[in-house]
């Protein structure tokens, strides 16, 4: 039997009974007999648990990535996950439950959802925040689309510091509804080189440290730019010690937060986070949970303001979002909870010394230099005659860092990008330069 | 309920972390003055005691599947098996880093395209993406997938409309308006099925394709598939497949013999991954001949024994995901299909139809089933005229008091005060049986003591919340 | 509570196994007829959701530190890092054989090997052994070392007693007669310490020993520690310490230094493990230069940077464990040596003694305090005098409709309606009072509705469970 | 802050008021100034999480070991557990409870206890089961000393086939309570020799399957020994097949029933089980959980017939065991149940198919035979000339099996056991033969 199916053979005649059929296949008369008949199978046989795990293991082990020091970044971080949030996320009542439709029975959810709203209002500056998206790209193309619902304006400015995954999965949201993109260059420092602000203008992303590790100066911006949206993506561990968007006149600020407690997860899950003005709040794609009574009046809390979303205002609603990233929220709300704000800040400044460690000694290398003289935060670009070699000689003393065609969408060439995170040692920064420096 | 911020005290901490070697002011130091931080942000600041209990007590005012049944109908609560969650979390998965070159990360690689061949034969349909991360995103891919097509032929401008079905998920229309569509709404018939006269009536130039729920969120099958989508093709538009519904005919039928140019597949619903309270899920699309130049790139491809990432697609809509999708969820459905294999794959809709059809037959004496016919993996029931003053709500809040998760409310939108039961083929039949009588005699309660639903739930951490009041005095994070 | 038996139905199964290949007889025809199994086990039929169902849900019927206070004395109930207990399955560990040839398991050994370190230093005591599995099973050790030692003496027949004070646990004395001891009781004074008067009567030439706990199990520090280790030794006899409670006095004190020859430690009491609902725990021996060539074997010796087993003790007393002790618990304690180092040592027995005393200066005019002083890590209250017929087993269930879990009641023997109170360091200040806070309310209850004491507890999954009729009508399996 | 104390310097100075003492210090002022002063550090500095964390996986990663393919057994078996086990383990309630002395609030604990009992007498065919010993070492040694107090007897016979580990840790025990052992020779089968029973003895220990593997014929053994005591120690999975020592006649069955669920862990902790017949229940030692009522007639657990153990009983005691081995038993009742009658025979059959094929396999070999002509289960031992050259080619071949030492206390200097589980592959059945054929 189906170790995943109870019914036996007892049970199905009893159901069948009740329902008044002869056979199971009896179930299925309703499909057109042309589709039945068509119907191949896949051509697999059930397996035993042991088999399957043996492949599955054998497969994921065939990564010789997962053995290399890991000096990578943009866009994702090995950060330290302390043990207590897997924990908590491996409480089935937690991950084995639907979205907190029903509130009574959804108490625990719910709850968090309000924590972490929380959290990251206070990370990003913001006064509301939803939820989770998918990721920080969806985020950050949801941001896009709502400063058009906000603003009417159409044109995007948009960095050529973005982090190109992120450039491309807006330009492809952006391209859905009619948006045009419009590139904003960088100036030596690798930081943003905004002229003047064209007239019709939706919004300008500003990326903050950008994808070349920079940090950006985001005063005045908002000013400038007047009714458009400031969407600023940012990077949540450096939010630690940076002055949030939101202080600095922002209208969204949204980004990637796999960095809060969760893993690489070679790319996904990941976890968006949005938050924006309480004027824009109804405006705001995603889930919300708010705090309310119950009849006797005790505190709860309830999915709120679901007038804006899919399942009630239908085409009208501010996103298609159903099913978002609420267990990595999860994560992220612990993660939170365990560093508080002395902890997460120790980690952003380990990361901070980490990387302005190993860039000063690279720097010192000859045949190397870093790429931008603007400040950086936990990455930064690394220049050098052939980064291909770099990077294999990299490899060969076991360290992985990002390839460098992932930077020639940003227009750099000569470089390597070089992350840095509270858990890479001393020993490891030690082979690092020397793999570099050819020893 | 407290909040982790109501725990604790300033100081208090959950983790010892290194510590800085140097003092913090010289590194701040680097950064430009402006653009330091002026204020930390509140953070909670507890024990790693404290901390642990805080979110273990939340964890107990859950209910989920693995507590007890969840006939949430559209969601597919099925049993999520432990052997996933564990192959998951294996590092060699979990801590890859996705900009690893191709070389160093071929074993996910492999998983990824070894997953995607599946999904291919599973739904007959001979392209796939992997990227959308949800079962929306794979519709507003879909939507942008027809946007693309009609592009290529010239035809952007004039098809702007997608016809959908009034029994349509929430997520169908708002997705096809992100990509700009209009959306032209098609009455259900008598039978619940999409009105082939209507289609007919709305079909025309104009129409860039229809969105279909197979079977529809009635639990029924649309008898004339073929018919609707011929009629479709026939006048140039293309058909969308939402799959929420594949549990239904999982290894008996399948999209592409059915007429589908795009279809998504929630792996949170039929294939078996946890749904986290909200997410991740994951929302792959196969796509049929006409749309394959248009998938969003990178590709997962196989060279021999090698695997890489192809982007030689000059028309791709693009990227929809900053990377290859949600891997770590697409891990356990790939182990799933390959558990189940074919015949396990059939007894899943045998199953899932099954138990729906036992409850239909069970509760059709007691509650409106407005559409008395075969049911596939779900059915609808209305909360209309139960007794004085009782509607769906009541008896959704009254089922917790019982035990029991609550079905899905007032949706579909067309059946009043709808109730949607949804049982999947994993709960034994003492459970349905056991959540059968819950209903029988909240029915009879209904008659005889109404207010016993009016003000349920009681046996719940809180009663019954006020939702209203959370509009009217919006409180959605805490103040200090 | 319903079992897994009443779940489940003939065939079901929670468990995809490959097949066997061949026919089930071939196999069977190569043992015995007469040896082949007429009957299967009658196990359990379930599914897995059934089975994850069951056992979630029994989970939830169980109060544990991770869901609140458990201020159960003597047990140390302090706070088990998650980190520990990921480590701990680190298949590294996990799944690692111990008959592995010693080049094949240099890691396991290396822990082992500074794990035995650490605890020499921490106890100031020259020698250990890893083997026992639990603080009851390290006194058996430590008897059998006495009994090896007075063999090699000469004085085996002689020396029949040990002395115990009447404050001791009931292991200590189980443990000595299993050995052949003959226990001699030792009275406490009024100070709550052992009578240096009555411990000179006692001691003579048929002394074996003594066994101590210190704090003793009133809390209480043997102010004398020193004079009766002298006494003891003066008169020939070794001086056996249950560490039990060396929370009280960590990282500040050492058995090693007041005169201890053998000493356990209950790895699941002070050093964090976490007590798996009755096991397994760890309790290593710590031993004085005397009793060395006795400790059992093998030893984990280290030869420069590699690790060995060393079997030349030819005195010792054996094995007591089959292989090297509980080795997923050890790691677990010396992560968390590792972890607190001396300053978090140091900080554990002030938190834990700062808590005790705390408790017992709000709860002293509401209780009797029998023996009123300084406390170290714990305290004992009686529940005598409260209210009409209010025994303390009465305030215990109370203490549950209040959310907390009941200190240890009875024990130690020497007070009256004993309540012994040990709310470790890992606990806020705000639990302390909130517990506080509940006690006092209780003991107003006790004196103005003692039936609501007397009928407690209320809010239990069960009510108070008849243990009379568990033993009148012994139903110790489920009968078929 | 320590993470594990949360008491802030305002805790402190508010909780040291209320007891009205100045300082922590004060708090120790009890203990001898003398002791106090010997007192010295162990010389460590507290440490953060990363660093113990990389120290101690450091370590653990030093085991060679765990990258052998294991045909180890004597004792400890390799077998598959369904994650589903330590999914119910990691349940935080049951994990971080204490022993059930409270039955309201522990009715999870007691349930499973129950559950548990009654799944080890189904397995051992016994009428009682208590809920745990440390390991299958101390059940024996527990049974040979409920066989004194029962039957007054001395003499323990203890088989020259008995696993050396259990005889070492039963000699302890013995000479505790001075109990004098007896060896008793097996056969060239590899089966028991038992001659004349002498007079005074207090029981016959049997291991089914005996330490070299072979399945013991128990049929009239108990007629022979009268009064004294049978004492089984019985290994769990082949259980499934072999008749249970309880219909033999068995006085008590105990064993190591770690292979059902639990991992290797470096051989600790295990789970010892102990079930005897009913006359015996109390002189049995160790936990016990019942059934009974609670004011509502409502079925509730308690721990049961605690007269006879240490903490009421005192010197008097069945036994000194307290803390047991709960959590592992906990494994066993859920690997049991996840199993099922059906399941729990396959992994015998698929197990004993295993050793088989491989025994049949080494068998043709040349230079190779095995040692006995008895029937065996899932273990073997094979004979050679040279036991150590053996054992080097399959570990030069990435096979683990025990080193030939283990055998010789029980006469056997030219012979390699092997033992073989359901994991065992085709593939590695393989690499052993061609590794022993030096190929
Ligand atoms: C019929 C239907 N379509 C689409 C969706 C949206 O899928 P997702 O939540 O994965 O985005 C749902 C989800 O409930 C659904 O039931
Ligand atoms: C004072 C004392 N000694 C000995 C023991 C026995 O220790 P264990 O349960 O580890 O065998 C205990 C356990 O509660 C105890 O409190």
């Amino acid at each position: 039997m189906n170790p995943y199916i109870p019914h036996t053979g007892e049970d199905i005649e009893a159901m069948l009974e009740a329902i008044g059929l002869q056979d199971v296949e009896a179930l299925f008369a309703d499909i057109p007999r042309p589709v039945r008949e068509r119907h191949r199978p896949v051509g697999l046989p059930p397996q035993d648990e042991l088999g399957v795990q043996r492949h599955l293991v054998g497969l994921a082990e065939r990564s010789t990535g997962r053995k290399l020091v890991p000096f990578l970044g943009g866009g994702l971080y090995d950060h330290y996950i302390p043990p207590v949030v897997g924990h908590i996320l491996s409480r089935a009542e937690f991950y084995t439950a639907y979205t907190p439709y029903q509130a009574e029975v959804s108490q625990g959810t719910l709850t968090w959802m309000f924590e972490y709203q929380t959290m990251i209002c206070e990370l990003t500056g913001m006064e509301v925040a939803n939820a989770s998206m998918y990721d920080g790209a969806a985020a950050l193309a949801e941001a896009v689309l709502m400063a058009h619902r906000a603003t009417g304006g159409t044109t995007i400015l948009v960095p050529r510091s973005l982090n190109p995954r992120l450039r491309e999965v807006v330009a492809t949201y952006a391209w859905g509804a009619g948006l045009p993109l419009r590139d904003v260059p960088y100036d030596a420092n690798g930081q943003l080189a905004l002229d003047s602000i064209p007239d019709g203008i939706c919004a300008l992303i500003v990326q903050q440290p950008n994808a070349l590790g920079t940090v950006e100066d985001l005063t005045g911006v908002k000013e400038r730019l007047g009714k458009a949206f400031l969407i600023a993506y940012a990077s949540p561990i450096p939010l630690a010690v940076l002055e949030p968007p939101g202080s600095l006149g922002a209208d969204a600020v949204v980004g990637e937060g796999q960095a809060l407690g969760n893993p690489l997860s070679f790319g996904g899950p990941l976890l968006g986070f949005f938050a924006t003005r309480k004027d824009h709040l109804r405006r705001m794609p995603g889930r919300v949970s708010g705090q309310t009574q119950d009849v006797n009046g005790k505190v709860g809390y309830v999915m709120t303001f679901q007038t804006r979303e899919q399942h009630i205002r239908r085409e009208g609603a501010t996103s298609n979002i159903c099913t978002n990233s609420a267990l990595c929220a999860l994560a992220a709300t612990v993660y939170l909870a365990a560093l508080g704000p002395d902890g997460l800040r120790r980690v952003a400044l380990l990361s901070f010394e980490r990387a302005h460690a190993l860039a000063e000694r690279i720097a010192r290398l000859p045949g190397y230099d870093l790429a931008f003289g603007g400040p950086f935060f936990h990455e930064f670009v690394v220049r050098c005659a052939d980064p291909a070699r770099a990077v294999d000689r990299l490899r060969r003393a076991g360290i992985a860092v990002v390839p460098p065609a992932f930077l020639h969408p940003l227009g750099v060439r000569d470089g390597v990008l070089v992350a840095a995170t509270e858990k890479r040692t001393e020993e490891e920064l030690d082979r690092f330069v020397a793999a570099l420096g050819g020893r | 309920m407290s909040t982790i911020y109501d725990r604790g005290a300033p100081g208090r901490r959950a983790l010892a972390l290194p510590s800085l070697g140097q003092p913090e002011e010289r590194l701040l130091g680097l950064i430009p003055a402006g653009m330091r931080r002026k204020r930390p942000p509140r953070l909670p600041e507890v024990s790693q005691p404290e901390l642990v209990r805080h979110y273990t007590a939340l964890s107990r005012m859950n209910y989920g599947v693995d507590t007890g049944f969840y006939p949430l109908g559209s969601c597919t609560m099925k049993h999520n098996p432990k052997l996933h969650e564990d192959l998951a979390r294996n590092p060699a998965l979990a801590d890859l880093h996705p900009l690893l070159p191709p070389e160093d990360c071929q074993g996910a690689l492999a998983l990824l395209w070894e997953f995607g061949e599946r999904l291919k034969a599973i739904t007959g349909m001979p392209g796939v993406t992997l990227q959308p991360a949800a079962g929306a995103h794979g519709e507003l891919t879909g939507m942008l997938l027809l946007k693309k097509w009609f592009e290529d032929q010239g035809e952007e401008r004039k098809r702007t409309k997608i016809l959908l079905p009034d029994s349509a998920h929430g997520t169908n229309p708002a997705s096809a308006a992100m990509v700009g569509f209009t959306v032209v709404s098609l009455p259900s018939d008598r039978r619940g099925m999409v009105d082939l006269g209507a289609l007919n009536l709305a079909l025309g130039p104009d129409v860039a394709g229809i969105m279909l729920t197979v079977p529809n969120t009635l639990g029924i099958f649309e008898e004339d598939i073929l018919e609707i989508t011929r009629l479709v093709h026939e006048a140039g538009g293309l058909c969308y497949f939402d799959g929420a519904n594949l549990n239904a005919y999982l290894g008996r039928a399948r999209p592409g013999d059915m007429g589908a140019d795009v279809f998504h597949i929630n792996l949170h619903k039929t294939f078996s991954t946890p749904h986290g309270g909200g997410g991740p899920g994951a929302g792959p699309v196969t796509v049929s001949e006409a749309l394959l130049p248009y998938l969003p790139v990178p590709d997962v491809v196989r060279d021999g024994v090698e695997f890489r990432l192809a982007w030689d697609r000059p028309n791709s809509i693009g990227r929809v995901h900053p990377y290859l999708g949600n891997t770590l969820v697409m891990v356990k459905s790939l182990v799933y299909i390959l558990t189940l294999g074919d015949e396990g794959m059939r007894e899943v809709s045998a199953g899932a139809v099954l138990a729906a059809n036992y409850l239909r037959a069970k509760l059709k004496g007691a509650y409106v089933l407005p559409y008395d016919r075969l049911a596939k993996h779900e059915f609808v029931l209305s909360g209309e005229g139960l007794g004085e003053g009782v509607r769906t709500l009541d008896v959704a809040k009254r089922l917790m008091d019982y035990g029991f998760h609550p079905p899905t409310v007032y949706f579909p939108l067309i059946v009043k005060e709808a109730l949607m039961i949804e049982p999947t083929e994993t709960e034994p039949r003492e459970t349905l049986d056991a959540f059968a009588d819950a209903m029988l005699a909240i029915a009879q309660e209904a008659k005889e003591k109404p207010e016993l639903l009016h003000q349920a739930p009681h046996a719940t951490p809180v009663r019954r919340l006020d939702e209203a009041r959370a509009v009217r005095e919006p409180k959605l994070r805490r103040e200090f």
